[in-house]
């Protein structure tokens, strides 16, 4: 079996670019996990769609107040330097590229930056929530993901072919093989587990992988 | 000059059939569910209202608020982001069967179309969604090199809303992340109605700290002990209550 | 000489026309004398562009705090029950519709309801301040003025010769010798001074006045 | 995450010549009289910042803050609603004579473009200034039958703003009507620079009462006293001071 990453050590190494000062946006679901791992000595601060900036973790068990909930409707809690906001003000955050950070899940990322990460089609009842807002205005949009589907499939892709969410928004995947940035329309590879060779790599990955200087190791701790 | 209603039945009174109708709340937070089954027991007792447009970021969790006025047969169409729900299934089955309409719409998109109702602006253009399914038949034009979408205003007969304290003027202030959509849906409908937890003579609010000034709600009614949405949800609450 | 409203009888006579509970925004200048003629029992609610919804009166000479001012900069007071915003939400308040009456001064009105009170043609410095916003979005845009310019000329005109505040925007008419309603494009004369002819009246109005019904006598206390 | 600047001097120190600079204040309310006067200092000893482009209400009042960095000759051109004024005359004389350029915007839609241009949005439409001079040149379009006019977003590379309170984040409370343009001026700069009577510790400022969020501030500076730009005006201040 091929070595990968796990969702925790995708998010520890999506975290470690986060820089000091930033404001970040971290999508619902998996996405959020990578709170967890900011660098010692770093502060971000978090925004949520819900009308929060600068919110803390989760509370104790018990001690959840639910108007008190990120965009994943998950309890967070007050920390000094809280702020609360209205809907149109939170996304004047996100829209007038305030925000430096947006890490989002995906369905597929194409080569030229494209994303799909709302719809699996026309079955059931769609829903979009903030992804489509998420996607413009962030400084870096960036994106956590199994770098194949759960049967096998390369979500790195040359052209999504489910529907989309923005248009030549993404900057950078960090999947559970490896580091892609998108650039001038392809995929550049940045990082890679020293233990997959490029060829296995390219295998599972449905858009070509360009060099562009040496290719890094990707290490991360075990979690 | 008081625009406290003495109580729920009354402030929803007016509410007509087909009316279009913005409510507050952000998954469970902000809810005015008071408000909301107010209307559900109108509904009971007389058949109305009926047929009506909901505007709201979700189409209802659980079985109390909104997910039980979509229960009731109420609701005719819904406006939201993320109306994608495992509980209640309700919205989901009518909506694949064809009963309900949906108007999905990203949730920024869907903030700033509320707040340009409110702010007399008949149209905008957002980068969001440019190039995507929901952007289909939407006029596009190009500033500065960027490709943007034009999106219209979205305006409501009514909103009901839930604030923190009110005065008698109809100025409000709110509770954390429950103020969500709320100041905007205030500005956007003809009517707004707030429930708060406390209503307070003017001056009991001091003036900085007003987040809707009241010129913006029509009528205000105390609710002092609200239900929080997901406090009733994780306590599997059904409005009307199930007898067992 | 003609007889003719002062200043202050016209803004009492338009103050009268003000119902309780209404949001009022009156424009710099003579317009803010209407606030001094509310009648009693009932309470009009004052908005001013700078952000302050239901303040009070002018403040004691030598007790002004500079922060708390009208559009106008003149000092004013706080109320219970006054609201601070920024001019993103005042103009909202303005544009979206939830006023009920704006009431401002005129160089001209036309018969169609077409304003001109910003500038006099091309000469100095041009400035417009938020006229052009206040006469869109209140439920009723009211001018006071003298009926005549000082050098004799009709304000009330056919179409405006000077640049246009607005278009269409105009809905009734306090002058100082006459209350004059735009209606379906025409001048509908409501109420005139008894002691005015309704010829000589005709003759100082650069449009046709309308008859729709009995015109009342205007009547205003001495001031 | 500091942002406070220890003077007004290194706060203003990387504006650099052709800047456009949002200044905020309405009349004599909300000028942060500081910040300017620690541009105009610059400007004396270094002959920098010139050629700005200063938006702002009006064109100065008086002898200091915008109407003082006008007589020194440091703007190249006012964006502005309202920029008549009987005391200075040097922008009128300016602009009459040539050499000071005017973008003369109602005052709803200079608030609008800019908070436009703090949201993303690149263009609206608005039924202000429709039929008007001001409207010439701008596309008109017609929405539910009513005629609007287009007008753009506006952005600036620089703030000058003036709080009440600012904590270390740059969350900002403002003090009554010198809350104006503030707010929305903070979201439309590539930089905004506040001073705050107050600087005070995260915490500082209760979540609620926050109305500039510290996303939309790069630095504060205490200026624990400030002068109010009315207050010097009536007294016939001078920046830089005329001696006797």
């Amino acid at each position: 079996m091929t070595p990968k990453l796990t969702n925790a050590q995708i998010a520890w190494r999506a975290a470690q670019d986060i820089a000091d000062g930033a404001y970040v946006n971290l999508g619902i679901g998996f996405p959020e996990m990578v709170a967890r791992f900011q660098p010692p000595g770093r502060q971000a601060i978090f925004h949520t769609e819900n009308g929060i900036l600068g919110f803390g973790g989760a509370p104790e068990p018990g001690a959840e107040d639910w108007d008190l909930i990120n965009a994943g409707k998950k309890a967070v809690t007050l920390k000094p330097g809280t702020a609360f906001f209205h809907h149109a003000d939170s996304f004047a955050m996100v829209r007038g590229g305030h925000l430096d950070v947006a890490i989002l899940g995906a369905y597929q990322v194409a080569q030229n930056g494209d994303l799909a990460n709302w719809s699996t089609g026309p079955k059931g009842v769609p829903a979009v929530g903030g992804a489509m807002d998420l996607v413009h205005g962030a400084k870096r949009v960036a994106v956590i993901t199994d770098h194949v589907t759960k049967d096998g499939k390369p979500k790195l892709v040359q052209s999504c072919t489910l529907p989309l969410t923005g248009v030549g928004c993404v900057t950078r995947v960090y999947t559970s093989l490896a580091v892609v940035d998108v650039q001038d329309g392809r995929f550049v590879l940045r990082e890679k587990l020293p233990a997959i060779s490029l060829d296995d790599l390219q295998a599972v990955t449905g858009a070509r992988l360009h060099l562009d200087g040496a290719v890094g190791d990707l290490v991360v701790p075990e979690l | 000059m008081d625009k406290r209603i003495p109580n729920l039945a009354t402030a929803v009174a007016g509410i007509p059939d087909g009316a279009t109708v913005m409510i507050g709340g952000f998954g469970g937070s902000g809810a005015p569910i008071e408000l909301i089954h107010a209307l559900i027991d109108r509904y009971l007792a007389t058949g109305s209202p009926k047929g009506l447009t909901i505007i709201n970021n979700n189409a209802g969790n659980g079985h109390v608020g909104i997910a039980a006025l979509i229960e009731q047969g109420m609701v005719r169409k819904m406006v939201c982001s993320f109306p994608r729900s495992a509980d209640p299934r309700v919205f989901t089955e009518k909506y694949l069967a064809g009963e309900i309409e949906l108007e999905l719409v990203p949730q920024g998109t869907l903030a700033e179309r509320i707040r340009a109702g409110g702010a007399g602006i008949p149209a905008f253009y957002t980068p969001t969604s440019y190039g995507t399914d929901l952007a289909r038949g939407k006029p596009v034009a190009e500033f500065d090199g960027r490709p943007y979408v034009q999106e219209r205003w979205l305006k409501a007969d009514f909103a009901l809303i839930k604030a923190e304290t009110g005065d008698h003027y109809g100025n409000l202030t709110y509770r954390m992340a429950a103020r969500n959509f709320s100041p905007l849906m205030a500005m956007a409908a003809a009517r707004t109605i707030a429930q708060v937890t406390q209503a307070v003579a003017p001056g009991g609010i001091d003036p900085e700290h007003v987040v809707t000034p009241g010129i913006f709600v029509s009528s205000i009614v105390e609710v002092a002990n609200p239900a929080q949405e997901e406090v009733l949800n994780r306590a599997d609450a059904h409005y009307p209550k199930v007898t067992a």
